[in-house]
């Protein structure tokens, strides 16, 4: 298990998967700071149903790590009114998919709060969700919809692609005074495991991370599509000798322009990466701002490389939908070559 | 839960008791009634309790008016509640957070809030939304009962701190009752026991939908029990009453006897004597008849009804109080009509820090103003 | 609402009952309990009724060990709730409508629906969904107490096309007890008055949550007084009970007596013996001592006994039954494992007309298809 | 009042407003079509808040013309059942503001039962809602996130700027087999009256109108915006001889790309004018799709002229949120002279 229940003060460093860094971004950050709790179904004795709140009950008790009843709303609801009374929630949807009937409470009240009261109160708050495909999981369970809060002004939406990321993006949240919509890539919370420090440190929100330098193409992406991105980056530079450069958007309200239309300035050609249906997902924002930017330096359509504009279907034919290496390859090189 | 525990009935822990005749302590024409006993309240309380709830009968005559000549945007009256919501906020003790909807004008003012700082948001003007520090009154809640899981949460919040001293009372009214919210909301506050008051303001009617259309219900308290909490009836329309029920629940919230539970929801059963918003016309949809009957226990002719009769009130002292009520709000009106949104407050406040492209989009809006002035954004239809 | 009228209370056209100790036919060793009379079910239908608890018990165990094998994703038990979910759809007639969550595979079959269209979906396959016209089984509802108010809407609209023979059965668990939208769906039953039933399968957990802490209310039953409806306990682990309840609830939600209303709130005291799904474990949460104590009302050995005491089974019958279970259930996965999905499905029925974009879309898949083979789509990961 | 009360089968044409026009729409499918029922909140009597139901409940009756309790996931979850039970209900949220309750069963259900069902079973239902802002309303009032629904499969989302095809796009929907969220521009319910057949007709749900042609620059929009982006338009031809094409979608999911990039063929520069915040707006779906198909013809940045990035204001300052004319005929000219 991760360091949650015994972290180790004389080892800097362990190896810990995604899921198990998110859950020592919790432990490292509820150690330091009282007015950290957890909330969600299942988030306690069970330890959450991908085990990322696992060993906190015992640590924290039943004041901190709270099983409640079965209501989303009820939960960013209590969340918000724990935010205003000075406490640091963090609220866990258990999917992705579960979140809408809470979405009222983040679209018209967290995002809001604080430009209502001109600035007068505000919701320091952190709602976690498992999102994306790719595990076989039943309906609703692999939902990408990052695209709708990142269209509501007020909220931070941020999806780590490592574990070192995702405990210093998770920390960050934890300390950011907006509210964050933070995504879990469940398709990776186990996927590998990676150096990541025991104590506190901070990955900013507000930059993205260039994964691959490269000089033919930029390819924006983030969560868990960054693996397949950078496999075919990979391919295409020993296949075809195409040089990727991959960016990884970590936080995806607000974005980091600056990065995103630097990176393209450079390669004049551009690719998105996501999961989410193609007709407005977060691709369309990113080529939308580019061509804004930078048309002058546009070599190609930007393409993107999405799942389609259909329900997520059940789990035999999804790896038809999810953008695969294949996929992403071929999108790259029709970029390329155009 | 064990088998056999769980088939012979539940056990609870806190007993639930429904009042179903609401409570009154004033009869309609201001006695006090058999059985009830006074709430514990100095006469000067009691004085200055009814120069509130005239003062908001006042505010509401000034501010329809306003809206009429096109000085404020919709407003939504409080005419037969006001006697509630000073009531309630009698009970609150300055720690006491307040949420409300856009109706509880008085209670805010009562808790705090600036008769201007009421009408400023009505003018479009939010920073009537920013009270001082101190002042713990949420801005208005218009989407229709999501306070409730929040006052939940605020109030979860100060029991956790270990400050269950702070109470939140929470307005409400009976549409709200049809919404998830609501229902998420209280079913919280029961399981987690926290120190919050929820106030439904049964006024019988969600615009234009009678109470008997929202729920099949006998009555909206009862709907406690769903919740495992306290649920009370009482007579809206009497002030002392309302106060009496009120700070009970808050006492209870702060400091149960054991065996308590600490929420408890309130149904005041009044009435909307007006329109639901200057922008409605309640004959479409409502016989005045109706209306005429429950004004008769009209809140201010009974409350002043028993002030006069305690002595506590007389026909000078009234008059006196007319003009300090006339003139707070005259200068209320001007405090607020002199009130100015700076454009670039769009910007402000959305984050903590201003992200980039805001920071841009603010410099754009800059330009353009400072190009073709402010005249040039007048009205989208031209 | 005139004022005297709701002060008084408010009148209710129905008065609504709950009773407090659960609905019981059968006790534990199967003998009828005294002043319980038997469902009037003939000697056939009992049987049959046990053969297919039998059934749903057994392909419990085999959906759990297909699961295990890889042969089949993630997968709800409904052990322990096999009687309750047969005997809820013995209840219902053809023209019947049923709203299950994704727990009530046997409610669903005994309704309908073939085993080997349960089994797809869980393979992945969404054509276990499409069931052939005629029988009336939404497919499985996910997002908890969704289903809730599109039942109650069916329901409604049968009634308003005079069509209240078709009464509606909802399913849903206590933990749905929690969600906005139960409150919602239940509360437009009481108001629109529908031929709708709601089962509550109170199995005590919500996965983890138990029961007590879901909510605060002394039972699930109690909060159709909110609704103005009727609620009633039921032993869920007793079949002819379940049967009982269902089957009068149902004639009432078709054909109420004078001041009847249509809806009930069933809930179904039972248990979940096994874990919440085949991801979970529920040794992390829970006492094994628990679930024993509730396995000594086990709804298969309870309907068995009682049917051997009454002379309807005996050793050779039932190993029949078992044998016709077995090759049932053997004949369905069999059918299950040769289905296949095509890709191609992802573009069908998103909407009733593929719009341009879509078809595109489906070109640009079928093209890489060609190109690079269905071998190069597997697995996200590589 | 509208015709709805009282149609004149000799008139063959009226002079109406675009509620009048809703409501007349309503009360011709009715009329025609005993399935199709309305449910709202203050749809029944009080004839709506907007009054785009007066008039009905007395030709109709209660039980096609429904007051329904104050709840929008009932509202929209019992018209769902409504429509499966084979009626065509009619759902009013009384502000777009106030959809919200109800995204989960839109996203999860409305959107998806077809392709869940494989077919077997539909969701034929409208659900109108108010939207924009500009008439100076309360907060939550002015909402304008169609965005939200065009990224999600399964729904159709509409939006007239006309009474003409206020109507005929209402009948349109009313009739389509599939989920259909109808939104109307209450900035100009009453601004204008325009000649509407009194009897049956459908705009179709596929098809842009170019109410302007022009050939410097394609301007995109719908709703309350095409009345400020015409203005535009005219004000640039007489005061600088600009050009413009404008385009008015009408349908935004799915959208009628064929259009919108024939247009762009023809004059190579375009804006999109929507009231919603930029970032993840529409306009980013318009552009970037423009940029796909037909880059080469792409001849300056495509301008999106939208409202902020921030929450809608309180009215005070609500007229320098939405894109006004100045804000328009600027951006037009910066990308005609880019
Ligand atoms: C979620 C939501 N839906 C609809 C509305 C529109 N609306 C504003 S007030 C109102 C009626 C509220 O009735 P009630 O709760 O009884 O409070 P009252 O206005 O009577 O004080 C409605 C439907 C809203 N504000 N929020
Ligand atoms: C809206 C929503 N939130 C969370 C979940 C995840 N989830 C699946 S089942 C479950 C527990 C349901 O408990 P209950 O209603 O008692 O039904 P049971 O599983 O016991 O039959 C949860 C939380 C979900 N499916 N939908
Ligand atoms: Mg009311
Ligand atoms: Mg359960």
């Amino acid at each position: 298990m991760s360091s949650a229940t015994a972290p180790d003060a004389d080892t800097p460093i362990e190896k810990l998967t995604l899921v198990e860094a998110v859950c020592d971004g919790l432990y490292t950050e509820m150690s330091r700071d009282d007015s950290v709790v957890v909330l969600g179904e299942d988030v306690g004795k069970n330890g959450g149903v991908f085990r990322a709140t696992a060993g906190l009950y015992e640590e924290f008790g039943d004041e901190r790590v709270i099983d409640t009843p079965l209501a989303e709303a009820g939960i960013v609801g209590s969340a918000i009114g724990l935010a205003l009374s000075g406490m640091r929630p963090v609220a866990e949807m258990q999917f992705m998919g579960f979140i809408y009937p809470a979405f009222d409470q983040l679209v018209s009240h967290a995002a809001r709060l604080r430009s209502r009261s001109h600035g007068q109160y505000s919701v320091p708050m952190v709602v976690r969700a498992p999102y994306g495909g790719g595990i076989h999981a039943p309906e609703h369970h692999s939902e990408s919809k990052e695209a709708f809060f990142v269209h509501e002004p007020g909220l931070k939406v941020v999806s780590p692609s490592t574990p070192y990321d995702a405990k210093g993006l998770l920390i960050a949240s934890l300390r950011d005074p907006d509210p964050v919509i933070f995504l879990e890539p469940k398709l990776i919370y186990r996927a590998f495991k990676q150096a990541v420090p025991t104590g506190e440190y901070e990955v900013p929100l507000s930059d993205a991370s260039v994964r691959r330098e490269g000089s033919d193409i930029s390819v924006y992406t983030w969560g868990a599509m960054t693996r397949p991105t950078l496999i075919a980056a990979d391919n295409l530079a020993d296949e075809h000798g195409v040089d990727v450069e991959v960016v990884d958007l970590r936080t995806l309200s607000p974005l980091d322009i600056d990065t995103i239309v630097e990176s393209f300035k450079k390669t004049g050609r551009a690719a998105v990466v996501h999961e989410a249906p193609k007709t407005g997902g977060l691709g369309a924002e990113i080529s939308s701002t580019i061509q804004e930017e930078a048309l002058l330096h546009q070599e190609a359509p930007i393409k993107r490389i999405t799942g389609f504009d259909t329900p997520m279907p059940l789990h035999a034919i999804e790896d038809f939908y999810l953008p695969q290496a294949v996929r992403i390859q071929e999108g790259i090189l029709e970029t390329v070559q155009f | 839960m064990s088998a056999q525990k769980e088939l012979d009935q539940q056990d609870t822990s806190s007993p639930v008791t429904i009042a179903e005749q609401p409570v009154q302590v004033l009869d309609a024409d201001g006695n006090v009634c058999p059985n009830a006993t006074l709430p514990d309240l100095s006469d000067e309380t009691l004085v200055s309790m009814y120069e509130d709830i005239k003062l908001a009968r006042r505010f509401d005559e000034r501010a329809i008016s306003l809206q009429r000549q096109g000085r404020i945007a919709t407003y939504a009256p409080m005419t037969g509640q006001e006697g509630a919501q000073v009531a309630t906020s009698y009970a609150l003790d300055e720690q006491d957070w307040l949420f409300p909807t856009y109706r509880e004008h008085a209670a805010k003012y009562v808790h705090g809030v600036q008769l201007a700082s009421l009408l400023k948001p009505l003018r479009g003007i939010r920073d009537g939304y920013a009270v001082p520090d101190g002042v713990n009154v949420m801005p208005e809640y218009i989407p229709i009962a999501t306070q409730v899981p929040q006052a939940m949460g605020m109030a979860w919040g100060h029991k956790l701190q270990g400050k269950a001293d702070h109470a939140v009372l929470c307005h409400l009214g009976d549409g709200a009752t049809s919404e998830g919210d609501f229902h998420e909301g209280l079913n919280f506050a029961g399981v987690f026991d926290v120190p919050a008051v929820f106030v439904c303001n049964n006024n019988q009617w969600a615009i234009s939908v009678p109470r008997e259309r929202q729920t099949a219900s006998e009555t909206i308290a009862q709907k406690a029990q769903s919740y495992g909490i306290e649920g009370v009836r009482v007579d809206g329309l009497d002030p002392l009453a309302m106060y009496q029920v009120t700070n009970e629940a808050l006492n209870k919230a702060k400091a149960p006897a054991a065996g308590e539970r600490r929420p408890t929801l309130i149904e005041a059963v009044l009435y909307r004597f007006g329109a639901h918003t200057t922008a409605d016309d309640p004959s479409a949809y409502r016989d005045e008849d109706e209306a005429n009957e429950w004004k008769a226990k009209d809140p201010v002719d009974r409350f002043g009804k028993f002030l006069y009769k305690q002595g506590l009130l007389d026909e000078r002292l009234e008059a006196e109080m007319d003009a300090r009520i006339e003139a707070t709000i005259s200068d209320a009106i001007e405090a607020a009509e002199q009130a100015e949104s700076d454009p670039n407050q769009l910007f402000e406040y959305v984050y903590d820090e201003m992200p980039d492209r805001l920071r841009e989009q603010r410099a754009e809006l800059d330009a353009l103003r400072e190009k073709y002035g402010d005249g040039a954004f007048d009205g989208v239809l031209e």
